[in-house]
């Protein structure tokens, strides 16, 4: 019973899929989805696809899964199906060293919105008054943005991007006074020397907004959500998600609660 | 890691990858080129057709593949051409994704469009023909098939050139759009190779330069050919 | 596929929000270009070497690279360069609007450059000569002559181009431009239904292009009254017998 | 299709001059107009004009400038679409489509294209094909619409050049010939064709005194042939001497027509007689 | 600037024909070509060409197709620029500069246009200017080369095209003019400059003989008036009765030249003798 399927990621993502100079893919969600499908005891295959196609690729079966750093979303849950999250979002703030914003309160801690929803709030609330006027670049449509729209809405001028490293440049040349991004790509980023001059500011978010990065799937794809969930609940219990995660990210997002 | 390393040929460098992604755009590009010329130049055969329906279909085709986004042409061409597939597929039993080749599809979303423009292109020349030597050939017997394959085509050439060089270049951008299928050319590997190392410009710049380069082999031919569509015009000082 | 009017209705709306910064970038850029273009098309009939290779290989880079490489580097590229930030250039090439009507002018200077070249190539060169046989030269033969008849080859030619920079304008989403793509991107990865909002964009822009289709039509009818057949004889005596 | 036999010529009944020669009814006509009209715009060009032309005539057609001559002449092979009146060529008539409020058209171009290539034309402003050289420019039709042997067609072509003495030029362009050298080239291109009707539209205007000499002795000799010819001219030594039948067309109707000795000698019309004594 | 004045015309150094009239040096000439070389390529079309036209003179250029005689007129106003030799027009010498390896060209464009606008050209091809309708080619020069107030280029225009006979086509577009139509257009189109030199190429081969008779009566009152003319034709008659000189063109060298009451009666070379006795 060696059923194959295929599993699409976007390959540009790292350090959570990417791609090698000899073309093949890495990343925390490649070596993931190998011990995933061990579990499901299915021959895996997989393929990098552009992110604007992604959605409608998997819907016109061009490929059955994917696993491309996708946070579950209301949007998305409208029009694919997820399994059971098998990464939490942790995002977070970053401004110039020595800029203004360089040191917002709650550096170094991370708060939950889900079970921290009081200390949360009151730190983005701080932090509201600090963004008052200042121009703030995100991911356009990431949990990112969603929530730089619903808790910063007014006062703060909001720039969306492509992708991450554009956002990246704009911070260093001082078009963005701080871009909100998932925290373990901001870390990898600024490891680089051209964003030396940058850093992390205020609090990691998680929970909420944020939620989990799971799987997507096709809506009537039942029988393989119920071999993902499976999996991946096994692999979140044994740890074996969380050293993953420390070997790629250096922190541990493997989903709690 | 230096931009001579990363752009290299060795164990870290994307050069093959570069290299493979440039003939795909090269190949996509030539494709979507030719099928467009054939389409083109039927639609401006049929511009200038005596037949009412012939010019309509030629000026609505025209106007809506230049009127539209490019994405959405390849995108329709893409989805639509797997639904249909697919569900002639399910007909006869068959399960999952039966598409027709990304590559394919890619050419002919390509060409579909391309054609649009080439059509205005051969059209302009077209007009730009002087009279005279059209009606010789009347008068003397040729049919219309005959008359733009012997006389009209070569003279139109000559007005037709420099815009089928740009018609060109807008190809080999327009390839870049077909990433969304998922073929992997040079936009989609620079992209790829800027999420992956961090290191937007030197992709891009490298892109550019490839883009370039098959500008400067291409503007040879191109140059070439005017060169000799122009034999027997005589120009003013 | 069942049709869900009231989203395609919605994602229209909400896209129509876009089209005037569509407009703009396209009127700005297309002016600002034209003008380029023209002067680098003369350069390049110049028949003078160092007019004609500068303006050669503008056009050679700039219709050989991706307006997106363009916008990418004129954007985020310049910025990268301290010097730039702090010369007085700056409070222009901060702004994503100028940068991006910047790179869609340089780019549309160089694809018109060559239409406009076309153009002039055609005009018969007895016509030419009989201006310069009348002392006629330089702008002034440019102008009254060569212009006038280049023009009416090169609008079918420029009609694409100008389409071409209305949606060209679409790349101006990636650097934070929210005109009508930039707006369709966001209602996409909100929705996930590609097709449907793309169908409501496709049809702007078309409406857009259509306008331009129509009026590059009636534009070359008007300039071109001799290839129309014969008006009626204007004959306010009749044919006067010579005997 | 007996109902729209309406359009076949009916050349008896039309009001023709007086002095025309009736027709031999044992022979077809190689060109037959009847009662032409031609318009641009509001403007009527030809008000009607009958002509008929036996294989074997030479007819020249005279007349002032503006006269109608070259529209007459490019109605015969449909360049130019009468708005009435029916063409027919070699006893077969152009079945021509008229709908209502629209400019009438040719029914069937395989037809037109048929007859045309019987008819080879020497236009005015010569129109030789500029992206061919001399050469090329002969053997275009005769290959390609004729599918005559290549090699044949251009050792009748090189045949022709010499003929007309521009036999070096034959790798040349056209716009590197002078006037009279492209008009030779266009009178060379026609005759490759071997057409049985040959229409000429002033085909001595750009020669000197000398060649003209030659030109008319090549058309003396193809008349001698029997070709048919209908040539628009000014040389009215070539439509004294040579034609078998002068027509004058004077605002788009023919003022005076029949044997040239007899109209030269003895003119019917008024314009003819003045238009004739002008010649200096 | 004094060591580049030997481009300078040296006219009574060159050999030339015997009969030629030795000018009067009192009168600076209207047009001088002294040995003028044309060449397209490796073919030599002009071999030192020398010709002194004074003022008020009528210079009819005779010749056999294919002789040079377009190319001549045509270096005269510099649209080709000789390879060797030297033009000079009412005593202005046109400077060349000549860059070894390279085709020789005029220094001074400005001085080029000056005289240009002095020396009105009738082209073999008319070259009327297609965009524009006829009254407007008319007026298309002088107001905008000569500057000449609009309004009074246009009833001078309008005065030409009635004396031309195609006043009711003042507002056609040249496409859609019968032959000779455009070429009295492009006659008028000359005159409006108010030249002082004339180069006429073949301006009456698309006439009638009738039309003919009137555009040569323009020219007699022309050359009346003092202008000076060069004119290219096949008309012996108007070589012999208007002009002054009769130059012989062959194989691009001057044959026979002299007053043409002279050479039409004692003709020299066998070649002339030989062209015009062709003359049917
Ligand atoms: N642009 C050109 N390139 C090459 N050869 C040319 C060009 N123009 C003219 N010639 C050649 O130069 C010679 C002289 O040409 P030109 O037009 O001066 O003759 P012409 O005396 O005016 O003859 P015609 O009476 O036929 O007009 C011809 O043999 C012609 O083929
Ligand atoms: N395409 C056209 N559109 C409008 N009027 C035209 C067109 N062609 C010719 N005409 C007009 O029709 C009339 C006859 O033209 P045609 O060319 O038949 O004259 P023609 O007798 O050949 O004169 P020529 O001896 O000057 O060549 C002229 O008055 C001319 O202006
Ligand atoms: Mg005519
Ligand atoms: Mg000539």
């Amino acid at each position: 019973q060696e059923k194959t399927i295929t599993i699409a990621t976007e390959g540009a993502y790292a350090p959570w899929n990417f791609t090698g100079p000899s073309g093949e893919l890495q990343g925390f969600e490649i070596d993931l989805a190998k011990v995933l499908c061990e579990r499901m005891k299915v021959k895996c295959e997989i393929v990098a696809q552009n992110w604007d196609g992604i959605i409608p690729s998997l819907n016109a079966k061009k490929y059955d899964a994917i696993m491309a750093g996708m946070s579950v979303t209301p949007a998305r849950k409208e029009v694919i199906a997820f399994s059971d999250p098998y990464a939490a979002g942790l995002n977070a703030f970053a401004v110039l060293s020595d800029g203004p914003l360089a040191d917002m309160p709650g550096t170094g801690e991370t708060y939950s919105l889900d079970s921290q929803e009081a200390e949360a709030n009151a730190k983005i609330e701080e932090i509201a008054a600090l963004l008052k006027g200042k121009i703030v670049g995100v991911q356009g449509s990431t949990t990112a943005s969603s929530f730089m729209e619903s808790n910063f809405k007014d006062g703060v001028d909001l720039r969306e991007y492509k992708t991450t490293e554009e956002h990246n440049l704009d911070l260093t040349s001082g078009r963005l006074d701080a871009v909100l991004a998932n925290a373990t790509v901001l870390a990898e980023a600024l490891g680089k020397p051209d964003m030396a001059d940058a850093k992390i500011s205020g609090p990691i978010f998680s929970g909420g907004v944020f939620g989990f990065i799971a799987v997507g799937l096709r809506k009537d794809d039942t029988e393989l959500k119920a071999q993902f969930d499976e999996a991946i609940k096994a692999a979140t219990a044994d740890g074996t998600i969380k050293d993953l995660s420390m070997k790629w990210f250096k922190v541990d997002v493997s989903p709690r609660g | 890691m230096d931009y001579l390393q990363l752009m290299g040929f060795g164990p870290n460098g994307w050069g093959y990858g570069m290299l493979a992604a440039t003939g795909m755009t090269v190949a996509v590009a030539l494709c979507g080129y030719l099928i467009g010329s054939v389409l083109g130049s039927l639609g401006a055969a049929a511009a200038f057709s005596r037949f009412m329906p012939l010019r309509a279909i030629a000026g609505f085709y025209t106007t809506v593949l230049r009127g539209i986004p490019d994405l959405l042409v390849i995108y329709l061409f893409y989805f639509g051409s797997s639904s249909v597939i697919s569900a002639v597929g399910a007909l006869f039993g068959a399960e999952g994704f039966v598409g027709a080749p990304a590559f394919l599809t890619g050419a002919m979303a390509i060409g579909v469009v391309s054609g649009a423009y080439q059509m205005q292109v051969f059209r302009g020349a077209v007009l730009a023909l002087p009279k005279g030597e059209i009606e010789a050939a009347r008068a003397y017997g040729m049919p219309s098939f005959l008359l733009f394959r012997r006389i009209i085509l070569p003279q139109a050439a000559r007005f037709a050139i420099p815009g089928m060089g740009n018609v060109w270049q807008l190809v080999l951008k327009e390839s870049a759009l077909i990433s969304v299928i998922g073929l992997v050319e040079i936009m989609r590997q620079s992209q790829i190779g800027a999420g992956s190392t961090r290191q937007p410009f030197s992709f891009y710049l490298t892109a550019g330069a490839l883009y370039l380069l098959i500008t400067f082999v291409s503007g040879r031919g191109f140059r070439l050919a005017e060169r000799r569509a122009m034999r027997g015009v005589r120009r003013a000082a | 596929m069942v049709i869900d009017f009231p989203f395609l209705w919605e994602s229209f709306t909400t896209l129509l929000n876009g089209v005037p910064l569509t407009l703009q970038l396209t009127a700005l850029s297309v002016v600002t270009g034209a003008v380029l273009a023209v002067l680098l098309a003369l350069m390049r009939v110049s028949n003078r070497w160092w007019l004609d290779l500068p303006a050669q290989a503008y056009i050679f880079v700039f219709r050989g690279t991706p307006l997106l490489v363009q916008i990418y580097i004129i954007y985020y590229g310049l910025s990268q360069f301290p010097e730039l930030r702090h010369s007085i250039l700056w409070p222009f090439l901060r702004q994503a609007y100028w940068c991006a009507a910047l790179a869609l002018a340089l780019n549309t200077a160089a694809y018109s450059a060559e239409i406009i070249r076309g153009g002039l190539l055609s005009v018969p060169a007895g016509q030419i000569e009989a201006a310069r046989a009348t002392g006629m030269s330089g702008f002034l033969l440019m102008r009254r002559i060569i212009f006038p008849q280049a023009l009416r080859q090169m609008l079918p030619g420029y009609s694409n181009e100008i389409i071409l920079m209305v949606k060209s304008t679409a790349l101006a989403s990636t650097v934070t431009l929210m005109e009508v793509t930039g707006i369709a991107a966001k209602l996409i990865s909100q929705s996930y239904r590609p097709i449907e909002v793309f169908i409501c964009a496709g049809a702007i822009y078309l409406a857009i292009n259509f306008i331009v289709v129509r009026a590059f039509a009636a534009l070359e009818y008007a300039l071109s009254p001799e290839r129309r057949p014969a008006p009626a004889s204007t004959a306010d005596q009749p044919e006067k017998a010579r005997a | 299709m007996r109902c729209r036999r309406s359009v076949v010529p009916r050349p008896l009944q039309q009001p023709t001059s007086r002095r025309k020669p009736v027709p031999d009814p044992a022979k077809t006509p190689a060109v037959q107009l009847s009662n032409i009209r031609k318009s641009y715009g509001e403007h009527e060009v030809l008000h009607g004009v009958s002509l008929t032309a036996n294989e074997g005539d030479v007819i020249s057609i005279l007349g002032s400038s503006g006269s109608g001559k070259s529209t007459l002449l490019r109605c015969i092979n449909m360049l130019e679409v009468p708005n009435a009146g029916s063409v027919s060529i070699h006893g077969e008539a152009i079945t021509l489509d008229q709908k209502p409020g629209q400019p009438p058209r040719a029914r069937d171009m395989r037809q037109v294209n048929r007859l045309r290539a019987k008819a080879a034309m020497v236009f005015q402003s010569f129109n030789l094909w500029s992206h061919l050289t001399i050469l090329e420019n002969l053997i275009e039709a005769p290959v390609y619409v004729l599918k005559r042997d290549r090699k044949e067609a251009i050792a009748e072509a090189e045949a022709l050049l010499a003929r007309v003495g521009i036999a070096e030029k034959r790798h040349a362009y056209p716009a590197h010939l002078s006037g009279g050298q492209q008009q030779r080239a266009a009178i060379a291109r026609a005759l490759a064709m071997h057409p049985s009707v040959m229409l000429f539209d002033e085909p001595t205007s750009a020669l000197d005194p000398e060649l003209v000499g030659e030109v008319l002795k090549v058309m003396r000799d193809l008349a001698a042939e029997g070709r048919t010819m209908l040539i628009v001219t000014h040389e009215m030594g070539f439509a004294r001497d040579v034609s078998t039948r002068t027509v004058f067309l004077h605002n788009g109707v023919i003022e005076e027509e029949g044997a040239p000795a007899e109209v030269f000698e003895n003119p019917r019309s008024d314009r003819f007689r003045q238009f004739i004594s002008r010649d200096h």
